[in-house]
């Protein structure tokens, strides 16, 4: 069971900001696939992996890392802060 | 070291009087505010989201880096979220170091760090239409000059 | 653009609160102060000297030709001259531009123009003593990397 | 008839902050030499030009600069401010 967080437009179009998913998936890119499986809002949402980031545990990471003893997935675009 | 990430609105001007005040001993100190533009006079406002925890984390982490890669004395980060109106600061970032390149460096250092890896988004409201606003590429080459 | 070179002590927060407010359209403003440091814990004072007229137009002249180069949007400097003490602050310089490169680049080219082409000479008054500050070689090749 | 100022260490070894001086220098380093000429404390406090700087009507400039039109002529050394 691990905790999936999205953020602005991948938020909205996903339509919600966070869920709890039960998942084999052995790394994020393997995560994503199951994802885009779900529902086509989610296969449209991750269509291209190269516009999105990923933070596991709070820290920034990469879609081919592992997912084992990761306990919250966030999604989102690239950062636009400051 | 001080890191906060607030809704309410604060004053850019107030805070380095304060970041000044605590930092005795120091010779330099550099303080950066981003504004809210409104540069074709039709923004109603600016929405920024984060992602609480990671923020403050991120946020926290860099700061400890930039005063240690920099030797500071002392480093702020100030960063809202929520509906902004035009004008209104976004964020300040505040240095103290015995030298001035030292407190320029480590705000630069700060400011580009902020700009693409600390987890905020900005939305702009125009006229009742919202657009979700995009990273640009010179921000990440900002950032890759830090990387030695 | 403001240029103020006086005895009386300032308030850089103040200063910065009053820039910014003057500086509608902004989405950039960077400051930088600087403090008189008591390294060895052992300064009663820091004497300031300048020159009278040509210190506010070498200022002047300095402002102008870094609103041009950066395109800034507006510039600020104050310089204090008399007899200053630890951990007052002597000088300030604020700018602000559309994006933070230019306001960042602008405030660290006032300042390596002030610490070595304006007329400004520090004396230290320490146990009865008094020395006057040596300029430093680092402050010549920091302005020399503006001369493009 | 020119106007000359000092400064710092300078004004402080040569007594006085300014005067008045007539001279028929045509560029500053003429007038340098015709100021050592004058007194000791002169020609202590110029020993070392390499060590001074000169301003011009209020801009700064070189000792190989002509005076012809200048109405003041200002020595310091090298300047410590911001």
């Amino acid at each position: 069971m691990i905790e999936i967080l999205y953020f602005a437009w991948l938020r909205e179009r996903i339509g919600i900001p966070k869920e709890t998913w039960m998942t084999e998936a052995v790394t994020v890119a393997d995560l994503v696939d199951e994802l885009r499986a779900r529902e086509e809002r989610y296969a449209i949402a991750f269509e291209d992996i190269s516009s999105l980031r990923v933070a596991l545990d709070q820290e920034l990471s990469s879609f081919d890392a592992p997912l084992s003893g990761v306990r919250e997935v966030a999604f989102f675009p690239p950062m636009t802060g400051g | 070291m001080r890191v906060v990430v607030q809704d309410a609105p604060f004053d850019p001007g107030a805070e380095l009087t304060a970041f000044s005040a605590g930092s005795a001993g120091v010779g330099a100190v550099v303080s950066f505010s981003g504004i809210v533009r409104d540069d074709h006079g039709d923004l109603d406002a600016l929405e920024i989201e984060h992602y609480p925890g990671m923020t403050e984390r991120a946020l926290t982490q860099q700061a400890k880096t930039a005063m240690q890669r920099f030797g500071l004395a002392d480093v702020l980060v100030i960063h809202r979220y929520g509906r902004l109106a035009p004008d209104e600061p976004i964020m300040m970032v505040a240095t103290a170091a015995a030298h001035r390149r030292a407190a320029f460096q480590g705000s630069e250092f700060m400011m580009d760090y902020l700009k693409s890896r600390a987890p905020f988004w900005k939305k702009e409201h125009r006229a009742g239409q919202t657009e979700w606003v995009n990273a640009k590429l010179s921000d990440e080459d900002a950032l890759m000059r830090w990387h030695r």
